[in-house]
């Protein structure tokens, strides 16, 4: 398809072209639209609705709360996770705001050195939010068990820690590896109620059978989205929405197309 | 020029310069503009770039490893000059003729680097093992469906489900052809739905985390 | 804590020592269980055995040491195969370990090349690592060789018979990853088939195989290996049963193990939830 | 067989054995055999890919045949390094630039196709004149791969028709998951195996 000049679509790519073109005014909209003030709601998560229970939980029987936000660091080959590590300190704001306002001491566990000073901030603003200051110091506790070459070191530190304090209440969120598994068994050999979420694929198996409540995938951005109250990234949590609501229809009104013997396929190749 | 136009703008310039490219190469033919070339070369810049990028890593490990050695870290230091040596040894072998070919350099990968690292990854074994028995708990019709689904697909791999049942590999490759293979296409789509989304945040600087950025 | 409690809460080191003791048995006594060929195995062995002579085959070694003991047979019996037959190949690598893990399994390989008659540098030809992931392997399927300009040895690519014509993706008759995971299958997808319709063929730790099924129920990968089960078929196709084949009888071991301590995990879960509600009661 | 001899084969038993004492419990043999593998690792990673640097970039640059490739690619790489300045640090964000721009274009096109595009082709499926079997398993899945999609739509409740839909498209995750663990555990007992073949064979000669 020529534009001008020499200058052509190349064939094949014409309808991919279309849709990244609308995929992206699609989202670019709802973004705009939401820094405008117009922001989406987000639809309720089972996973996210049972944090105050569990922390309520933990008040009860005076027994402490661990988060931990994922074990990726922010650069080299784990730089690509770095969303899901953001998603998982959003959470934390609001479990900290919680452990705060419910006066229940919170360890945070880490493997990475460049997440403590996020974490400190995050946790002294929701104390001071909650008109607590000096309970930083006193209730929360920043536990760093850094990884060399395999999370073991990690995964053990942890495990040593649970049978310390045996949390009532687990809530990981965030990228993990095969460490998932291992604090997942002894939180649920503890009894705490836990809570976890991740979009690697490998390890959500374990989370659902040894976790109470699991965030899949995608869930814990839209998660972190909704603590946050991040406007673009909400924005373009609707836009996408509309997008996988468009690519439904072209697999539902492909198939009975094709079906009825209109070639719907050509187009999708065009 | 105000710092603040390098500091800031420049990077998202470029991102958004270099992504453009990228993505319109590939929808648009335009050889006037030498557009095709132009992003050959970019993603080869951008490989050795990635490169250099690992380099930084290895030296930002070396430099926390030195750390622990100049102060003295209690119950690390000794293990830091352990890695240290060990890596300097691997260097030093690896610039012995042609980068990286003597058969030392080969050895030294062959034997202890290939034992501490499958050692270290079959622990995953034990823990699968235990966690099995002490927390695949079937507390819901969700865990329910993951179990079944596991135990069949266990049956298909290993032979010995064939020797039991013939239906079980017959069972197990339905459950990876169509429950399997739908649930992680609907969850691949999605997922590439999100990376366009994310895309044009990175693209336009709205992406936390990109550029070291919080 | 009731009996059954502490039955759930057992150290966990008693359950590794049923897994070391069960595991040892059985690889000292195999029993011999038969291995069936998958379709998906059949169908990696016959892309292979289909190309014309003298195609060139791109054989991506995309993983390292930790990965071996999954994928190394499966490199291996690939270059038995490819080595037995009139097919080209260059080996190449998205992942650092590429080189030494290739060099390794050419080195164990020696006899079979030399009675093979396969020249170095006309027949099959080892490149070094390149870095980068997904823009490497864009770089790579868009521009071969100024890509990777030498190959492992040194040599530069323009004084090297075999990659004379290749040029791009499109020169290759047939991408073969054998792959650990990120960079592998889905950047291949994403820069090489997508963009140039090469035929795809993938050697899958066990562990992924599942995740790329969509490519290979969609076709967009045309056969897989998956994980040592798959290697074993393989190495029973090309007439060869080697490590992978010889390790299925502890595998199936392995697997039972878990399966009973799923079954016996529950049984008590069961047990003690059942033993729970009649106290209250 | 015998016991080995090979002092290569010994080097790699003993290794094995130092790492396998985390199963009992954390301690310094577990930790010098990490470290010995950090540091190896660390330095094969390094020639691996100095031996690209040096071949792609500083090469072209001093021989001439690429001095404009060559000269860019070792400034943005230099550029890197600045990251160790409190001053100057910022330069490195050039370098990163380039390289997250580039990597997004390539990964926001290739999804596009090899991810959604071919993936929906793959869903679309003409069912007239497919056995029954392969016909039930056709709308079948289009259904599975509709209700999955619809279990990631978050600005909508789950009430309802979507309700339900995202309901089975949890299930089949589920499923999915399942399957992923099956995976999982041959992947990992393999591992487990090769190790023991190695100390039961390779080293101690038994069978």
């Amino acid at each position: 398809m020529a534009i001008g000049g020499t200058m052509q679509l190349i064939a094949g790519r014409v309808f991919g072209a279309i849709f990244l073109l609308i995929s992206f005014l699609i989202v670019y909209f709802f973004m705009t639209r939401a820094v405008k003030g117009s922001v989406p709601k987000v639809r309720k998560m089972a996973g996210l609705e049972a944090i105050p229970e569990s922390i309520g939980r933990a008040a009860e029987t005076g027994r402490p709360v661990h988060y931990t936000p994922g074990t990726a660091g922010f650069s080299g080959a784990a730089a690509g996770f770095a969303a899901q590590t953001f998603a998982g300190l959003s959470v934390l704001t609001h479990v900290s705001r919680l452990t705060a306002r419910y006066k229940v001491p919170l360890y945070v566990t880490l493997a990475y050195g460049e997440h403590i000073p996020l974490v400190e901030s995050i946790l002294r603003e929701s104390y001071n939010l909650e008109g607590r200051p000096e309970a930083v110091a006193t209730e929360t506790k920043i536990l760093y068990f850094p990884i060399a070459t395999s999370n073991a070191p990690y995964a053990s530190g942890v495990l040593g820690l649970f049978e310390r304090i045996k949390p009532a209440s687990n809530i990981m969120i965030g990228p993990f590896y095969f460490e998932a598994l291992a604090i997942a068994e002894q939180g649920f050999i503890e009894g705490a109620m836990q809570i976890a979420g991740t979009a690697m694929t490998y390890q959500i198996p374990f989370f659902v059978v040894a976790c109470d409540y699991t965030l899949i995938g995608e869930e814990i951005f839209a998660a972190g989205a909704v603590v946050s109250q991040d406007k673009p990234l909400l924005g373009s949590i609707a836009g996408q929405d509309i997008i996988k609501i468009i690519t439904i229809a072209l697999l539902l009104g492909g198939f009975i197309l094709q079906n009825l013997g209109v070639d719907f396929l050509s187009l999708l190749k065009f | 020029m105000s710092s603040t136009f390098l500091n800031k703008e420049l990077p998202i310039i470029l991102i958004f310069a270099t992504g453009v490219i990228m993505i319109a190469s590939y929808f648009v033919s335009a050889p006037e503009i030498y557009l095709d070339p132009l992003a050959s070369n970019l993603s080869q810049a951008a490989s050795l770039v990635a490169a250099y990028a690992t380099i930084l890593g290895i030296v930002t490990l070396a430099i926390i490893h030195i750390n622990h050695v100049v102060k003295r870290t209690k119950g690390q230091w000794i293990y830091s000059i352990v890695a240290l040596a060990l890596a300097l040894l691997m260097i030093v072998v690896g610039f012995i003729g042609e980068l990286g070919t003597h058969p030392y350099f080969i050895w030294l990968y062959q034997y202890p680097l290939i034992a501490l690292d499958t050692t270290i990854y079959s622990l995953l074994a034990f823990y699968i093992v235990s966690a099995a028995f002490r927390a695949f708990k079937v507390r819901s019709v969700e865990a329910l469906i993951l179990v079944v689904a596991g135990i069949f697909v266990m049956l298909m791999n290993a032979p010995v489900g064939a020797a039991i049942w013939s239906g079980f590999p017959t069972i197990g490759n339905w459950i990876m052809s169509v429950p399997n293979s739908s649930g992680f296409r609907g969850f691949i789509i999605g997922a590439a739905i999100g990376a366009i989304a994310i895309g044009l945040r990175v693209l336009l600087g709205k992406e936390k985390g990109v550029l070291g950025r919080s | 804590m009731s009996s059954l409690e502490k039955l759930e809460k057992i150290d966990r080191r008693i359950v590794y020592l049923i897994l070391i003791i069960v595991v040892a048995a059985v690889l000292l006594r195999p029993i011999g269980l038969p291995i069936p060929i998958s379709a998906s195995t059949k169908k990696y062995y016959d892309a292979i055995n289909s190309l014309p002579p003298g195609s060139v085959v791109a054989l991506g070694v995309d993983f390292d040491a930790g990965a071996l003991p999954e994928l190394g047979p499966m490199l291996e019996a690939t270059l038995k195969m490819l080595f037995n037959s009139d097919k080209k190949f260059v080996i190449f690598s998205l992942w650092s370990g590429g080189p030494a893990v290739s060099t390794i399994y050419l080195n164990k390989l020696k006899d079979l090349i030399e009675s093979s008659g396969k020249k170095y540098g006309e027949d099959y030809v080892l490149l070094p690592y390149i870095a980068g992931g997904e823009t490497a392997a864009a770089a790579l399927a868009k521009d071969f060789k100024n890509t990777v300009k030498n190959d492992y040895y040194g040599t530069s690519v323009d004084k090297i018979p075999l990659l004379k014509n290749i040029n791009t993706a499109k020169d290759f008759a047939l991408l073969i990853t054998i792959t650990a995971g990120t960079p592998g299958v889905e950047e291949y997808l994403r820069q090489w088939v997508s963009p140039f319709g090469i035929k795809f063929c993938v050697g899958a730790l066990g562990v992924s195989a599942p995740n790329y099924m969509p490519y290979y129920t969609s076709g967009q990968i045309y056969g897989m290996i998956q994980g040592s089960r798959g290697a074993a078929e393989y190495e029973l196709l090309i007439g060869s049963p080697s490590t992978a084949a010889s390790s299925m009888d502890a595998l199936s071991a392995g697997h039972i193990v878990t399966i009973v301590f799923i079954l016996l995990g529950n049984i008590v879960f069961v047990l003690r939830k059942y033993s729970r509600k009649e106290v209250k009661s | 067989m015998a016991i080995s001899t090979d002092p290569s084969v010994w080097v790699a038993a003993l290794l094995t054995i130092m790492a396998y004492t985390i199963i009992y419990k954390d301690n310094p043999l577990y930790k010098l055999a990490e470290h010995i593998l950090v540091g190896l690792s660390a330095g094969y990673l390094f020639i691996q890919t100095w031996k690209m640097i040096y071949k792609s970039s500083i090469v072209p640059l001093f021989n001439g045949s690429g001095i404009l490739f060559g000269g860019i690619t070792i400034v943005l790489g230099v550029l890197l390094f600045t990251k160790f300045s409190k001053r100057y640090g910022w330069l490195s964000n050039i370098s990163i630039a380039v390289l997250v721009g580039t990597a997004t274009g390539l990964t926001v096109r290739g999804y596009l196709f090899a991810q959604l595009i071919d993936q929906v082709k793959a869903s679309i499926k003409v069912v007239g004149n497919l056995p029954p079997l392969d016909m039930f398993n056709a709308i079948l899945s289009l259904i599975m791969v509709v209700c999955t999609l619809s279990y990631f739509l978050f600005t909508f409740e789950q009430k309802g028709a979507l309700g339900w839909l995202a309901k089975f498209g949890r299930y089949t995750m589920m499923a999915a998951f399942g399957a992923a663990y099956g995976g999982t555990v041959m992947t990992r007992l393999t591992i487990f195996i090769q190790r023991m073949q190695y100390l039961l064979f390779t080293w101690l000669g038994l069978a």
